[in-house]
């Protein structure tokens, strides 16, 4: 019972946090909005009994993706500045 | 043996009270400096009472969680730390509660070190 | 007993969930947002810990120390972007 | 004074990988050793953290109570935050001071800013030469520099054993 209760509540942050990726202004609160999601994955992943792909998405989806996400923005910054 | 799970039942609710506390605390602070206090303090230890509570009822599961605590009371006050000189030197002022602000007057005056960097 | 505690806990997390996911929402600048993200990761840990109790294997405790350390090097570096020294 | 450090990274290694591994069987002990030597001997060339370690039975004593104060003062911060956060009226009065530090080592200087953050409504925000930059959630309007010469104190006398 309590799996299911909290299963549907990641599930409900997991909705809405898609819908701040999708329609916010902000490049960059997406980018973070996107890497809430995959972290809640990776919990709904070990609900399903996956330790191992828990540990991948956490790593990637919401560690190294948001990383270069910010790694690319930064760099699209400097170009402004210097044009 | 049976009261030591008891134990460990208690302390792993009030942790999450603490962490309830620290979501609290994020929603009615007035501003972001005072957001990161309440968030990073209340989490921390509501996270360390969580995991100690598990570790007092699986026994032998007690060391990993010891490792466990140790990264996060390294890791968040830094990261605390981190946001917080990050929220001021991108402009974000604090809220007009704040009567005496030191490291405004003091950045002003002289470079700061995010211009040395450049 | 003991069962009963640790399921009023994990609903008291969840809880805490939707009320950093309101904050994510109303946050007026980005940083609010990373400190939203920064709660959530530590209040995951737990809840994944919790998890390990209930599903009872002690491999979920490694997923949370990878969290732990990973989630860190990744606030470090959206601060370094919004102060301008990445 | 470069085996030192080389040796505490050492020991620390080890001991991470006995615990992620949870055996002490002669494989992984192999294993671990050859590795954390590897690393240690590897990425050390210059580090620094641990020089300034005092490794004597005054400092493990001074370690101890460190700990302990650190302890009291980290379940002290929650329950006033906790109290702060829950009243209606919410009680703050926050301002950012001024504190200077004696303490001349690095990794005191790590540990003491990380001591303030968790203790009762202080955080350190910035570090500029030998001056600390405290967020207070609720500070005297008359006496600010008190109040952070307090905050630092608390912890500076036995980091001051602990490091040179």
């Amino acid at each position: 019972m309590i799996h299911v209760i909290i299963i549907i509540l990641l599930s409900v942050v997991m909705i809405v946090m898609a819908f701040v990726a999708i329609h916010h202004k902000n490049l960059q609160v997406a980018v973070i909005a996107s890497g809430i999601i995959s972290l809640f994955a990776s919990v709904i992943y070990i609900f399903l009994a996956a330790p191992d792909v828990a540990i991948t998405e956490a790593s990637i989806g919401s560690v190294i993706t948001v990383s270069i996400f910010f790694y690319v923005l930064n760099k699209i910054r400097h170009e402004d500045i210097k044009k | 043996m049976e009261h030591l799970k008891i134990a460990g039942a208690i302390i792993t609710l009030i942790g999450s009270l603490f962490v309830l506390f620290a979501a609290i605390g994020l929603l009615r602070m007035p501003d972001i400096y005072n957001r990161i206090q309440a968030g990073t303090k209340a989490s921390t230890l509501g996270s360390i009472l969580t995991l100690l509570g598990i570790g007092l009822y699986h026994p032998d599961w007690l060391l990993k969680i010891m490792l466990l605590i140790v990264f996060i009371v390294i890791s968040n006050p830094v990261s605390s730390h981190v946001l917080g000189r990050a929220a001021h030197f991108a402009g974000i002022l604090p809220s007009e509660k704040t009567h005496t602000n030191k490291l405004k007057e003091d950045t002003l005056e002289t470079p700061t070190t995010k211009e040395e960097k450049k | 007993m003991a069962n009963t505690l640790f399921t009023i806990a994990m609903l008291i997390v969840g809880l805490s969930f939707l009320l950093v996911t309101v904050r994510f929402l109303l946050g007026p600048s980005v940083v609010d947002r990373v400190v939203a993200l920064d709660v959530l990761t530590i209040s995951s840990i737990g809840l994944i810990v919790l998890l390990a109790h209930f599903l009872d294997r002690v491999i979920y405790v490694d997923v949370s120390i990878v969290y732990a350390i990973l989630s860190f090097i990744g606030v470090i570096v959206i601060a370094k972007y919004l102060e301008r020294s990445l | 004074m470069k085996i030192k450090a080389i040796s505490i990274i050492f020991v620390i290694l080890f001991a991470v990988w006995l615990i992620l591994n949870n055996s002490v069987s002669i494989e992984y002990l192999i294993s671990g050793a050859a590795i954390a030597l590897l690393i240690s001997f590897g990425f050390c060339k210059e580090c620094a953290v641990f020089n300034d370690l005092r490794i004597t039975p005054k400092a493990f004593i001074y370690t101890f109570i460190f700990l302990s104060v650190f302890l009291w003062e980290l379940i002290k911060a929650n329950f006033v935050m906790a109290k702060t956060v829950l009243s209606p009226s919410l009680p703050i009065n926050p301002g950012i001071v001024r504190a200077d530090t004696t303490l001349k080592s690095k990794m005191a200087r790590l540990i003491l800013a990380n001591a303030i953050t968790l203790t009762p409504g202080t955080f350190t925000i910035d570090i500029i030469g030998d001056t600390l930059y405290i967020h207070c959630v609720n500070v005297n309007i008359d006496d600010t520099e008190e109040y952070g010469k307090q905050a630092v104190r608390k912890f500076e006398k036995y980091l001051e054993v602990i490091y040179g």
